[in-house]
């Protein structure tokens, strides 16, 4: 009915939201999963319908208690929320449904009610980030997804991940304190919260130099939380440590998610206000985009522990997203925020799949792998999809972003060829450090018992599987997300006045 | 009037670097929280301080007359400011004590060695 | 069935043979080998049922969905794909029953993935030969190079590893540094990969670029085994025979100078490729390679290694003809690949069937294996003579193309080439051939053997008359590939 | 007048602040961040922010002091290191100092009645107050409606501190099942402190109850109510010893109170849309819609108490029955 | 009458200074806890008392003498309780008194 599509904006971030409290309360502890799930379940749903409208009929917006946009909070569903959405809440259902008897055997059953309503809250935290249009919401929003994350990384098993997430913590919250910084300046000279209303007066600005700082403060805040080189250190030990089904989830969106406020602010708020903003931008996040995806891909390549090398690599494909973004044209852009969608595709099969290895091997290490391949084929045979993609093979998701990367820095002719060397090279460092992965599970001789083949929970390979076919089918029909990231890259920057 | 709203943003920095310095280079987790608070707090002054007006009052309607009022909204985002930064605070005590409870210390480089080995 | 249906059909036997072999692995060998022999057979039938149609001059061809904006996942068929996918498809019923033969004497583990993989590989073989524009037959093109890196790895030892990296490192890092730029290039010039009888280039690029990318596409296609990118087929060596006879011999290896011609005739076009002073290093490399390659054949001691050589120069033959950029020799080109296809899974399943039989690998234990293998080294023989170009052979037929051709433009260089390197391949191949037939045994092998296992001699059989029969009975090569030149000069 | 006193103070809390970090004593530095704290809330109180100024003494100086000697008390009073890095460190602090001062620089006037912030959106606030819901307190009604959502949020903040310390330090559930000792008796044994308690915890609770339902008139709400509250029966248990605290409000009861505020909040705000309003929406609560917007903020505020009241005890209990 | 309440007020009002910046004054000059704690006692009675008695004759009959009343039955109810629970918590943390401890010993407290 009409009446509440009109509120979908509110229900993406509320439905989790609510039902966090209630999950603390469920007996049996058993229902805590199935109500978690169903609300994600429900908010995937809801992004979907929200997908739609907006590719039917444009920016959603939606008036938090009725108040007229720069005095009350406005919620703003544009194409790149869209986008973000779809992967944020795609990513918790596919990692629940697949990750229940991974985490039950990693969490007590008496702990599992709070760190599911922590997981809701990550959910809610994180959507909201993307939904609202109001500065200082997502500071708040942040600041839930956070904490959440805090606790659901908190809940590895082994206890590195403890000062692994202090770590997390410290960082993050200096990363939101700049960001807070950063919104006060702006606040200051233009009186607002409201980004729209933001950009328009901050262009009224006659002297810019606390704009200018608080661009700043903004960026590198952001940078800090989504994890762009050099500011990445949390993250490896973070992703490492975490419960597997958790790096499956979080790897595939929260940095993700502060980089779409970093792309917000840097392309909706400050550029074409700022007096050759797009030049600094370039300037200043090529050089780290560039070194961040070159060592992010060298460490990954010498990395033993399969979450780490991930993780690295994880480090390097933000890079490829700031390299897209730092370009500064549509062409650019778009290749950017495709790959947001599409790297989250590979890397959340591959943490999946890395999930249902964990239940099997004796560790994550390279050498704990060996013969896998045999005792687990089906897994073993999304991951190398999943693999693939993450290199770039053609037919896979991750091909089509690298393409537009590729064909993007083309469009600036010899300047771009270093920049397409760059991917390259990176690629074959990613075959590399994928085959390394391959090899030792294919060919290794498991150290263990011989390899019976192990019945890991179906759910999970099935999951594994779809979201690993996922990659191949936005590999070969890709319209889906090149239409969207197209639309939201030409939002960023023709929106200007 | 002026050189007070000067001091304001002095001590706002001076706090700001004092904490931020407390948070990179003390080793021990708990000085670390304590920085990291004082850190927070130094924004909330920043806040507070743009949105006072001269010779204005708390933006609470009195019974009678009208008042010049500062701003409210600074105020408001404050509130939830400092509620925020005490929620991660308590997170991380938490944190900080289940780290001394499986490793015995509070100090960064301690824990590091341990984990080496 | 609609000429469309049959291209995408010829594409889905394949996998969907792997998936029953797959299936009836787990049931019985012989339902297994059953099903592989049942698919290609299939396929044989799918492609060959296109030939009339190709023949009357049509092209074939379907578009199955728009990968990104203007580049589409596109098949269309033409004479060059027409006869290599043919020459495949048919090879795989040879190589199938020969594989049977061969695993079964062997009793080689994990045969099931053996033949899925095969399958597979088959298909993504299809995938480049009906390839309609560049992105389509890169995508393959990998497919290709992944689906074999489990065959070639086959054995899984320390040392098969290994050479599987090198095999692996080489193609993927060639096709994704060189090939895959080469190709965006040609799209953002281009604003198209579509093969364009006549070439597509033409005015988009001039001077050294032309050459610089006619390089990073040579060089980027490492299947065509163009010196330097030539070291991944050595390695390959240490798959089991049918593997190194069907695909390194014939599908692989051609799918790479197939790759090549295909590029030169339908990217760059001849003429647009002749006029370009840039463009004349391939030439000299081609021909460097034949005969570098020819002379480190010479001193190999291992027989399949020795053949692996022998296949890089012959590979280089077709590049070269096709570097002379005329008529006769793009001709040349074409016969040759199926020549050279015939010739050398005839040695390769000689030699396979010798290491089956006699458990021989190097060539100087082959003294007087003739009395003992006849009809295995009578195979050999043929395709030994078909390598150096002896008629009746079809190594002759497709020699006197390119050399006519070379006579077309005067082309001293690749004239010298030919005849040097046909010496150089009589004198790597006449010894062994003199060892088997007319010296004795030193000592009398561990256990008596006679010839392999029927399946492998009836293979090679086949394919040593096969080698025999291109020599009177190539016309209808000839009038498919005449239509490849109708349209260039 | 102002002046010297709003620099004597801020002098005051620089020497605090830079007191903080050459200690090495992690109890002193505790005490020192409360002085802080209630430094700043003065400050806070000049400069008009009476509600902030509460809250800051409330929570700065009361609770985050009893987590960090709670937490204190469970690892150790003594920092060992000595700071490392301090060169790096520095250039750190002072790149963001350099930008800082940078901005510092162009930024209207202190105080300026025409600076962008007092121009834009406040004035609005101001004005239409009184028309839409007509409570005395401005900050409560942007806090509690023009910006209700945030306040969701940072209640739903409060609530994940709380269920990550649960689950960090897996809940007081231990408390029960332990067998009491001296150390949790509390100080029973201390006639003085007792009797005076008894006598001040009423009075204490009826102040966090006053702040709480006086939020729309004077400075108060939910959070500092919260705060008081929680202060109050975290003094009982320190008195009576943690066992008899807990059988007041027992762990079940505590997990319903930090369940139950949110839903509250959000209940009203799902209320919004059910009665055909958007979300938190207040005005449709009521058939007149100042009404209902006060309703709504009435119950929003006591959500907000709630929760923050359940949170609190909830950390402090884990950490107290972590002690044992 | 006006300006003898506000004189009077501004009396105590310095009064109350003066005995709080003297427990201050105490407070770092003398030896030891107790002794310490006893001169800070001087802050929170005297100079309390005088300080609210002041603000309360500025303030005169209303809401706010009342508030500060009750502020001052606070103080005096909790500042000597709080004084007691620190000194007991001292001794149960074993410092002695400054007057049980030979002279030598004394800089170990």
């Amino acid at each position: 009915m009409n009446g509440l599509a009109q509120h979908l904006p509110a229900l993406q971030v509320v439905v989790p939201m609510l039902v966090a409290p209630l999950v603390i309360l469920l007996r049996p502890r058993g229902l805590a999963w199935a109500a978690c799930t169903a609300a994600s379940v429900l908010a995937f749903a809801i992004a979907i319908q929200l997908m739609l409208s907006v590719q039917n009929g444009g920016p959603v917006t939606y008036l938090m208690g009725s108040w007229p946009a720069p005095y009350g909070i406005e919620l703003r569903v544009d194409s790149l929320s869209v986008l973000l959405l779809l992967v944020v809440t795609g990513a918790s259902v596919t990692a629940l449904v697949g990750g229940r008897d991974s985490l039950d055997t990693q969490i007590e059953t008496d702990r599992q009610p709070y760190f599911y309503a922590a997981w809701l809250l990550a959910l809610a935290g994180l959507s909201g980030i993307v939904i609202t249009a109001d500065a200082f919401n997502i500071f708040v929003f942040m600041e839930i997804s956070s904490l959440a994350s805090y606790v659901l990384i908190a809940g590895g098993p082994d206890r590195r991940a403890l000062p692994s997430v202090f770590k997390y913590l410290i960082m993050g919250t200096i990363g939101a304190t700049f960001y807070l910084i950063g919104v006060g300046l702006i606040y200051m000279m233009t009186g607002t919260l409201n980004l729209a209303d933001m950009e328009f007066r901050i262009h009224e600005v006659a002297d810019q130099r606390p704009i200018l700082a608080a661009a700043g403060f903004i960026t590198v805040g952001l940078a800090l939380k989504a994890a762009i080189f050099p500011l990445h250190v949390w993250l490896p030990n973070a992703y490492t440590y975490a419960p597997h089904v958790v790096t499956a989830f979080l790897a595939a969106c929260s940095t993700k998610v502060s980089l779409y406020v970093l792309l917000r602010f840097d392309f909706f708020v400050f550029q074409g206000n700022l007096a050759g903003h797009a030049f600094q931008f370039a300037v200043y996040l090529m050089p780290l985009a560039i070194l961040g995806i070159l060592v992010g891909s060298a460490v990954a390549m010498f990395e033993q522990n399969i979450k780490r090398l991930l993780a690295f690599s994880s480090v390097a494909q933000i890079g490829y997203m700031m390299l897209g973004a730092s370009l500064v044209t549509v062409a650019g852009l778009s290749a950017g925020i495709m790959h947001i969608f599409n790297h989250a595709l590979a890397k959340g099969a591959l943490f999946l799949a890395v999930a249902s290895f964990a239940t099997v091997a004796a560790g994550l290490r390279l050498d704990d792998l060996k013969g896998i391949a045999r005792r687990m084929p089906w897994t073993f045979g999304a991951f190398v999809i999943a693999g693939l993609s993450l290199i770039g093979i053609p037919g896979t998701a991750g091909f089509v972003s690298k393409w537009y990367l590729i064909s993007a820095a083309m469009e600036f002719g010899a300047a771009g060829l270093p920049l397409v060397a760059v991917i390259l090279v990176s690629s074959l460092m990613a075959v590399v450090y994928v085959w390394r992965i391959l090899e030792a599970a294919w060919f290794g001789e498991e150290a263990g018992e011989p390899g019976a083949p192990v019945t890991v929970s179906p759910v999970l390979v099935a999951v594994t599987w779809v979201v690993a076919i996922a990659n191949l089918y936005f590999g070969l029909v890709p319209e889906l997300p090149v239409s969207l990231s197209t639309a939201a890259a030409t939002e960023l920057l023709d929106h200007l006045p | 009037m002026e050189l007070l709203g000067l001091y304001h943003y002095w001590v706002f920095a001076i706090l700001l670097m004092i904490g931020f310095y407390a948070v990179i280079a003390k080793r021990n987790l708990v000085k670390k929280l304590i920085g990291l608070s004082l850190f927070q707090a130094a924004v909330f002054l920043l806040y507070i301080t743009m949105g006072k007006v001269d010779d204005g009052t708390a933006p609470i309607f009195p019974e009678a007359g009208a008042v010049i009022f500062s701003n409210p909204l600074p105020q408001v985002l404050i509130l939830t400011a400092i509620v925020v930064g005490i929620s991660t605070t308590a997170l991380g005590l938490g944190i900080v004590v289940r780290i001394k409870e499986e490793y015995g210390s509070i100090e960064e480089h301690e824990i590091q060695e341990i984990d080496k080995r | 069935m609609s000429a469309q249906s049959t291209i995408l059909f010829a594409l889905l036997v394949p996998l969907v043979g792997a998936a029953g072999i797959a299936v009836a692995g787990r049931v019985s060998a012989n339902l297994r080998e059953t099903v592989t022999l049942l698919t290609a057979g299939g396929l044989a039938v799918t492609v060959w049922s296109l030939l009339p149609a190709v023949m009357a001059g049509e092209r074939p061809g379907v578009t199955v969905t728009e990968l990104l904006p203007g580049v589409e996942l596109a098949f269309r068929v033409e004479p060059l794909g027409m006869l290599f996918a043919a020459l495949a498809s048919g090879l795989w019923i040879v190589n199938s029953l020969y594989s049977i033969g061969y695993m079964r004497g062997n009793n080689e583990k994990h045969q099931t993935r053996f033949y899925v993989m095969f399958a597979v590989s088959l298909a993504a073989t299809m995938g480049v030969a009906f390839a309609g524009n560049l992105i389509t037959l890169f995508l393959f093109y990998e497919m290709l190079t992944l689906s074999t890196y489990p065959l070639v790895s086959h054995k899984g030892d320390a040392n098969t590893v290994r050479s599987a990296r090198v095999y692996l490192g080489i193609l993927l890092t060639t096709s994704i540094g060189l090939l895959l730029p080469a190709i965006i290039w040609t799209y953002t010039v281009a604003g198209g990969g579509d093969f364009v009888p006549g070439g597509i280039l033409a005015g988009h690029v001039e001077g050294p670029a032309i050459g610089l990318l006619l390089g990073l596409f040579v060089f980027g296609v490492g299947k065509a085994a163009v010196m330097p990118v030539h070291r991944w087929l050595p390695a390959a060596m240490v798959a089991p025979t049918p593997v190194s006879a069907l695909l390194h011999a014939v599908a692989v290896v051609k799918a790479g100078v197939f790759t090549i011609t295909k590029v030169i005739v339908y990217i760059f076009g001849v003429d647009f490729l002749f006029a370009a002073p840039s463009s004349g290093w391939l030439l000299y490399a081609a021909a460097f390679t034949i005969i570098a390659a020819s002379v480190v054949a010479l001193r190999q001691q291992n027989l399949k290694r020795l053949l692996a050589y022998s296949t890089i120069a012959q590979l280089s033959y077709v590049v070269m003809a096709a570097a002379i950029l005329k008529p006769l020799a793009e001709i040349g080109a074409a016969i040759h690949m199926v020549a050279h296809a015939f010739g050398k899974i005839t040695l390769f399943f000689a030699a396979g069937a010798i290491y089956v039989a006699a458990k021989k690998t190097e060539i100087g234990q082959l003294k007087g294996i003739g009395r003992r293998m006849p009809i295995t080294m009578t195979a050999f023989t043929i395709g030994a003579l078909s390598m150096i170009g002896v008629p009746p052979t079809g190594g002759f037929v497709s020699k006197w193309y390119i050399l006519a051709g070379a006579f077309q433009d005067d082309n001293y260089v690749a004239l010298a080439t030919i005849i040097l390197s046909t010496v150089l391949n009589a004198a790597y191949f006449l010894p062994i051939i003199y060892m088997a037939w007319f010296m004795r045994e030193e000592e009398a092998p561990a256990r008596p053997h006679g010839e392999a296992p029927w399946p492998a001699v009836l293979a090679l059989a086949i394919t040593a008359l096969l080698t025999i029969a291109f020599f009177f009975f190539h016309g209808a090569t000839l009038e498919l590939e005449r239509q490849v030149v109708e349209n260039l000069s | 007048m102002i002046v010297i006193f709003g620099i004597f103070l801020l002098t005051l809390l620089v020497i605090t602040a830079i007191a903080i970090v050459r200690t090495d004593n992690l109890f002193v530095a505790v005490m020192l961040m409360g002085i802080a704290s209630l430094l700043i809330a003065a400050n806070f109180f000049l400069l008009d922010a009476a509600d902030v100024a509460l809250t800051e003494a409330a929570v700065g100086a009361g609770i985050s002091t009893v987590l960090f000697l709670g937490a204190l008390a469970l690892t150790s009073e003594r920092e060992r290191a000595k700071s490392s890095n301090r060169l790096l460190s520095f250039a750190v602090v002072a790149a963001a100092a350099l930008i800082i001062i940078y901005a510092t620089f162009d930024k209207p006037r202190f105080g300026d009645p025409e600076a962008p912030v007092q121009t834009h959106v406040a004035p609005w606030y101001l004005e239409k107050t009184p028309e839409y819901i007509d409570i005395p307190n401005v900050v409560t009604a942007v806090l509690g409606s023009f910006r209700g959502y945030d306040t969701l949020g940072e209640v739903f903040v409060v609530f994940t501190a709380g269920i990550g310390v649960l689950f960090l330090l897996g809940g007081g559930a231990a408390a029960g099942s332990l067998p009491q000792e001296k150390i949790n008796e509390g100080l029973r044994h201390h006639l003085i402190p007792r009797v005076v308690g008894r006598v001040l915890i009423p009075f204490i609770l009826l102040f966090g109850l006053y702040v709480q339902f006086h939020g729309e008139y004077g400075p108060g709400g939910g959070f500092q109510a919260g705060a008081i509250i929680a202060a109050s029966v975290i003094l009982f248990a320190l008195l009576e010893g943690e066992q008899r605290a807990l059988s007041v409000l027992p762990e079940r009861a505590l997990l319903g109170l930090i369940a139950f505020g949110p839903l509250l909040y959000g209940g009203v705000g799902i209320a919004g849309i059910v009665l055909g309003g958007n979300f938190l929406d207040y005005s449709v609560l009521s058939s007149d819609p100042v009404k209902g917007q006060q309703l709504g903020i009435l119950l929003i505020e006591a959500g907000v108490g709630i929760s923050v009241t359940g949170v609190l005890l909830a950390i402090f209990h884990a950490f107290a029955a972590r002690g044992r | 009458m006006e300006a003898l309440i506000d004189t009077l007020s501004w009396v105590l009002l310095t009064l109350g200074g003066l005995s709080v910046l003297i427990g201050g004054i105490g407070a770092l000059r003398m030896p030891d806890l107790y002794t310490r704690m006893h001169a800070a006692s001087v802050t929170d009675s005297m100079g309390a008392i005088l300080v609210l008695a002041g603000i309360m004759l500025q303030a005169g009959w209303s809401l706010a003498t009342i508030k500060l009343i009750a502020i001052l039955l606070f103080l005096l109810l909790t500042s000597p309780t709080s004084s007691y629970a620190l000194a007991s918590a001292a001794l149960l943390a074993g410092k002695r008194p400054l007057a049980e401890i030979p002279q030598d010993q004394e800089e170990s407290k």
